[in-house]
């Protein structure tokens, strides 16, 4: 059985890592509590005579076993947070040299794709625009200027385990490289009105050959 | 001044510790707005030009008013120590009317910043296309309109403490807490006052 | 003042003045709103699994629909749900009587907040008659799509056409709420310092009461922006200021940031009473003084503060600056560990306990365990910036965050519910009937949310109502889980109505609860008649125990009431 | 600290404070005829062109006339500890509440979509 949707971009192998490092610890950390919780639950139904009551600090002795359980978490979490930092820095605070460049317009209810015309450069009077169709070259890093008409909206593509809002006055860059050819969705998590569920657009990744037919194809609409 | 020592919270009356409470509350929620607005402020330096809009004069009276005001509650409030009726009728009742002259002075202000077309954008944005300066205004009117709402409401409160405290001759200490609540909201215009009128 | 008179349905129902009653009052009120968030939830999980069936005592459910059903699901849930039961319901019931008392230290306050708490529900409830039907944008209320159609892009409508909107009556029925929350909060906090019995210390308060009182404070301090941020939005709907408009210069942003500024210390402010609920009735259970009260004190003390760091891991992608999300991540990471070392003490107080299997206990542990293991630990998930990037609204935080909220309110609830309610009634609730309730609650919610996490995981996104339109979310067992999850709610809905029966029934028929204290337990609430008299005690108590004093060596019986001699 | 005769044992009616000297009285004159030379400085400083300037004297006066109001007009001076680590707590969250919001607010580069 499979757990996520095929990876098919270049930091997603590091996004599902996190989960399965993190489920891992987490796992263990289960086991530890299941067993702490359920050896008094299933051992304690007696009465206590007299002569076995409550002394100050009993239970796990004394506080020492609480703070080496925080100590273990803490740990625990510094270790996710060491691992995950140059992710994130990877994935959000970087952009790697583009090798093209679209925007993404969310607008109630579709995605507006536009692509740099003939000269190459996004935003002059030459932009070719698409709706609901995101071609991309594959194994090359797209840059993604995310913007939005109206209402917030959210580019969320699965495979490539990307997300990002797009929010009205403001464009935020980001950054996919896909590894694998193919199509894959797009859709729109952040609620948008009553469109947002039928708010989706295809990925299409070529090679870099039908890629470039497909510019062509594009510029001579 | 005389050396006294603090209480302890034992032994703070319990009128004055709710309204201290309120105060903390108050203090976040009218925060918050400053907040935003200096926030906003740092952000668009046009706003500088639309401040020197304001009507300084007016702001610069009521800042005057409000002060005087809460010297009058203080004076009611040492004449409730004393349990001097007349006195605290005579402080309350003034700054009754300080409040009254502030928010006469405020509707002055918004007539005249109206008349000179600083209006909310609403109905005219599509029109006429109102930018960023426009939310300018908004911060303004929202923030005066809210304390103004503050100042009505501790003018009441001022009133009905006075008229029970008045005629049942008890709860004399219900004369601090209600003032504790104008102060508050001097203390919250001493802060909106340079913020909206003077820092250019 | 300890003169218990006969009062007449208006006088206890409206206008009573006793804790008590007013406790009732709300308790009555979330009732009902519960039933009505329970049965949107039963609609639209329904439609999620049978997409094309007319759902019973519904009809056939469109987009509008859905969205609307979802966000009034929320909003009921998390607003008057979560917040009245454990600010409102326990705070009254329980905070006066604990720390022996007659009453609240403003009765008249305290009757005047729940009259606008009232309020508030009546405007909630009218929110769905409005012409143009209900609130349809999600519980978090986003700006650009919760102004409406009242922004740039639409020429002006008439005052009219905008005040009597679903939008303008949620946000008013907000604010009022908030209001009645904050009244109330003051009202606790100032009769827990100032009207405790005599002999009580501070560090004699039952954890609860500090709980709730922690959880209020809370409540109080992060609210405030809030208030401002409804204020300016119901401003920016009614009159067009524009604050979260873009193209005025305004930032749907900054909505984000007020909500969320307030909607993270919410998630303990709700939290805290459940815990504090949870510690009295482990403690009584397992006949152990709770292990480490000043250490979960201290614990809970720092989680506060610390809550009020972390709000904008809900913001991870929400276009906020990459580098400040790092730092909300260190200290989302951060503040799983003060819980987790309240947990462990609660599990340290089981340990060589004397353990009793009552039903309490079992809502009890059932809360601790889920909240643990499948709320807590998915947290880390989410708080690490990197995996949220994936998670950010898909299914598995909704699976997170129904396992973190339903163990503690829920759970939490019926735990006290089935603790007090002989205080309360002075009746006994039927025990086959509230274990029927607690097996089934505890498996079908299991059977709910679990499979969420894995439609989550699959890259289910949030709030939409037809998922045949995604073909990778059609693939084999995907569907096949949301039937699991939509067949559990219901029958999870459905054995709600065990313990509706139940608790009308004993509340009029059921067994006589002979004794005083029938736990044992050693709070003051334990030490009058059931139930109180009106100004709850006949003597006033003086305290000389603490509230957790179990199995003394110097005493005969394995409990010491906190006022005995 | 007398005890409510119908209630033995209730504690908490020992608070009705004992009149005249439950907590201090200064000059209140004196502290508003500061205040109101504060205030006529706030306007003469408002005169200035340099904004930066005016902002920190402004600024910082309203501050001193905050904290005088707070603490002899409202006696804040005598209250308990209590109320100074509340309202502590509340400017504590508003700074919180800054800095967190201050990056994703001022520096942010506004960029608008082109109408259709």
């Amino acid at each position: 059985m499979k757990i996520f949707p095929e990876n098919a971009s270049s930091y997603g192998g590091e996004v599902d890592f996190i989960f399965w490092l993190i489920t891992g610890v987490v796992a263990v950390a289960s086991v530890i509590v299941i067993f702490l919780l359920l050896y008094p639950v299933l051992t304690r139904r007696r009465k206590l005579t007299k002569t076995q009551r409550y002394q100050k600090g009993e239970g796990f002795r004394n506080l020492r076993l609480i703070y080496l359980g925080i100590l273990l978490l803490a740990i625990a979490d510094f270790f996710f947070l060491y691992k995950e930092g140059p992710t994130w820095t990877k994935i959000e605070e970087t952009l790697p040299d583009k090798e093209f460049h679209v925007a993404i317009i969310g607008r109630q209810w579709l995605w507006e794709i536009v692509y740099p015309g003939p000269d190459g450069k996004l935003y002059t009077a030459d932009d070719v625009k698409k709706i609901n169709q995101f071609y991309m070259p594959v194994n090359s890093v797209v840059h993604m200027d995310i913007q939005s008409y109206d209402v917030i909206h959210s580019v969320f593509i699965p495979n490539a385990r990307f997300k990002q809002d797009a929010l009205p006055g403001r464009n935020i860059t980001r950054w996919v490289k896909m590894t694998k050819t193919g199509t894959f969705p797009l859709s729109c998590a952040e609620i948008c009105g009553i469109g947002h569920a039928n708010m989706k657009a295809t990925i299409i990744v070529q090679n870099k050959e039908d890629f470039k037919k497909t510019l062509t194809k594009l510029y001579k609409k | 001044m005389e050396k006294i020592k603090k209480l302890t919270w034992r032994e703070i009356p319990q009128a004055r510790l709710a309204v201290w409470t309120l105060i903390a509350g108050e203090f976040v929620i009218f925060g918050g707005l400053i907040v935003m607005y200096i926030l906003n402020r740092l952000k668009y330096e046009s706003w500088g030009e639309m401040a020197q809009h304001t009507n300084v004069w007016a702001g610069t009276i009521n800042t005057f008013v409000l002060l005087t005001s809460s010297y009058f509650v203080v004076k009611a409030h040492e004449a409730a120590v004393h349990k001097n009726k007349a006195q605290i009728k005579k402080w309350i009742w003034l700054t009754i009317v300080c409040a009254f002259m502030f928010l006469g002075i405020k509707s002055y202000e918004y007539t005249h910043e109206i008349m000179h077309g600083f209006t909310l954008p609403g109905k005219h944005l599509v029109a006429e296309g109102l930018g960023v300066e426009s939310r300018y205004w908004s911060f303004y009117y929202t923030m005066t309109g809210l304390h103004g709402l503050h100042v009505i409401a501790g003018a009441l409160a001022l009133f009905f403490v006075m008229r029970n405290v008045t005629k049942t001759d008890k709860n004399y200490q219900r004369i601090e807490a209600a003032g504790l609540y104008w102060h508050m909201v001097d203390i919250i215009w001493i802060f909106l006052f340079p913020l909206i009128y003077l820092i250019h | 003042m300890n003169t218990h008179k006969k009062h007449g349905f208006w006088h206890r129902y409206f206008f009573s003045l006793d804790h008590k009653d007013i406790g009732f009052q709300y308790m009555l009120t979330i009732f009902f709103m519960v039933s009505i968030g329970g049965f949107f939830a039963y609609v639209f999980r329904m439609h999620l699994a049978f997409p094309d069936m007319k759902v019973p005592l519904f009809g056939l459910v469109t987009n509008k629909d859905y969205n609307m059903l979802i966000t009034n699901h929320g909003l009921i849930m998390m607003m008057w749900l979560a917040l009245g039961m454990l600010l409102a319901v326990a705070g009254n019931f329980l905070i006066p009587i604990m720390i022996g008392t007659d009453d609240m230290a403003f009765p008249k306050l305290n009757k005047i907040s729940y009259w606008i708490f009232l309020l508030s529900v009546i405007l909630m409830i009218a929110s769905f008659f409005m012409p143009k039907g209900g609130l349809g944008v999600g519980w978090t209320l986003y700006p650009p799509l919760s102004v409406g159609d009242f922004g740039y892009n639409t020429p002006y409508k008439s005052f009219a056409d905008r005040f009597f909107t679903a939008n303008t009556f949620v946000l008013l029925a907000i604010a009022f709420e908030f209001t009645s929350l904050l009244m109330g909060g003051i009202n606790f906090f100032v009769t827990t310092l100032n009207k405790r019995a005599k002999g009580m210390s501070l560090l004699k308060m039952p954890m609860v009461v500090w709980m709730i009182n922690i959880a209020n404070l809370l409540f109080m301090f992060s609210v405030g922006p809030l208030v401002a941020g409804t204020f300016m939005l119901l401003l920016d709907i009614n009159v067009g200021t524009g604050f979260y408009d873009a193209y005025r210069g305004g930032d749907p942003l900054l909505w984000e940031h007020l909500f969320w500024f307030f909607g993270h210390p919410e998630v303990y402010v709700i939290l805290l009473p459940p815990l504090g609920i949870l510690a009295e009735i482990i403690s009584v259970n397992s006949r152990k003084p709770l292990f480490g009260y000043k250490f979960i004190l201290t614990l809970t003390l720092i989680a506060a503060v610390l809550s009020t760091m972390v709000w904008a891991h809900h913001q991870f992608v929400a276009g906020i600056d990459p580098r400040a999300a790092t730092v909300f991540s260190i200290f989302t990471i951060i503040i799983s560990l003060p819980f987790a070392g309240i947990i462990l003490a609660y599990i340290a107080t089981l340990w060589k306990g004397d353990l009793r299997f009552t039903l309490p206990m079992k809502w009890a542990l059932g809360a601790v365990a889920l909240f643990t293991l499948l709320g807590g630990f998915t947290g880390l998930h989410l708080g690490a910036s990197v995996f949220d990037i994936y998670a950010h609204d898909t299914s598995f935080v909704v699976a997170h965050f129904h396992y973190t909220l339903f163990p503690t309110v829920i759970f939490g609830s019926f735990a006290a519910i089935y603790f007090w309610f002989s205080k309360f009634s002075g009746r006994k609730l039927n025990q086959t009937l509230g274990n029927l309730h607690f097996w089934l609650t505890f498996i079908f919610f299991n059977g709910f949310a679990f499979p969420l996490f894995l439609l989550g995981l699959a890259g289910q996104h949030r709030r939409i109502a037809d998922y045949r339109q995604f073909e990778f979310l059609m693939q084999d067992p995907l569907p096949l889980y949301r039937k699991i999850a939509t067949i559990s709610a219901v029958i999870l809905i459905l054995s709600q109505f065990i313990f509706l029966f139940n608790f009308i029934w004993s509340l009029k028929r059921g067994k006589k609860e002979t004794e005083d204290n029938p736990w044992q337990a050693n709070t003051l609430e334990w030490q009058t008649s059931s139930p109180p008299p009106h100004g709850n005690f006949k003597v006033y108590p003086v305290v000389n125990y603490g509230p957790y004093e179990y199995n003394r060596p110097d005493k005969d019986k394995d409990f010491t009431p906190q006022n005995e001699i | 600290m007398d005890i409510h005769s119908s209630n033995p044992g209730l504690e908490h009616e020992v608070v009705v404070p004992k009149e005249p000297d439950y907590h201090g009285h200064p000059n209140y004159l004196k502290i508003y005829l500061t205040l109101l030379g504060l205030f006529a400085l706030t306007v003469v400083a408002s005169l200035l062109h340099n904004p930066l300037i005016v902002f920190f004297i402004v600024f910082g006066i309203s501050i001193i006339k905050g904290t005088l109001v707070l603490l002899y007009f409202m006696h804040l001076k005598w209250e308990p500890t209590l109320i100074w680590i509340m309202l502590g707590l509340a400017l504590l969250i508003l700074l919180f509440l800054f800095i967190g919001t201050y990056p994703d607010i001022v520096p942010v580069q506004r960029y608008l979509v082109p109408k259709a």
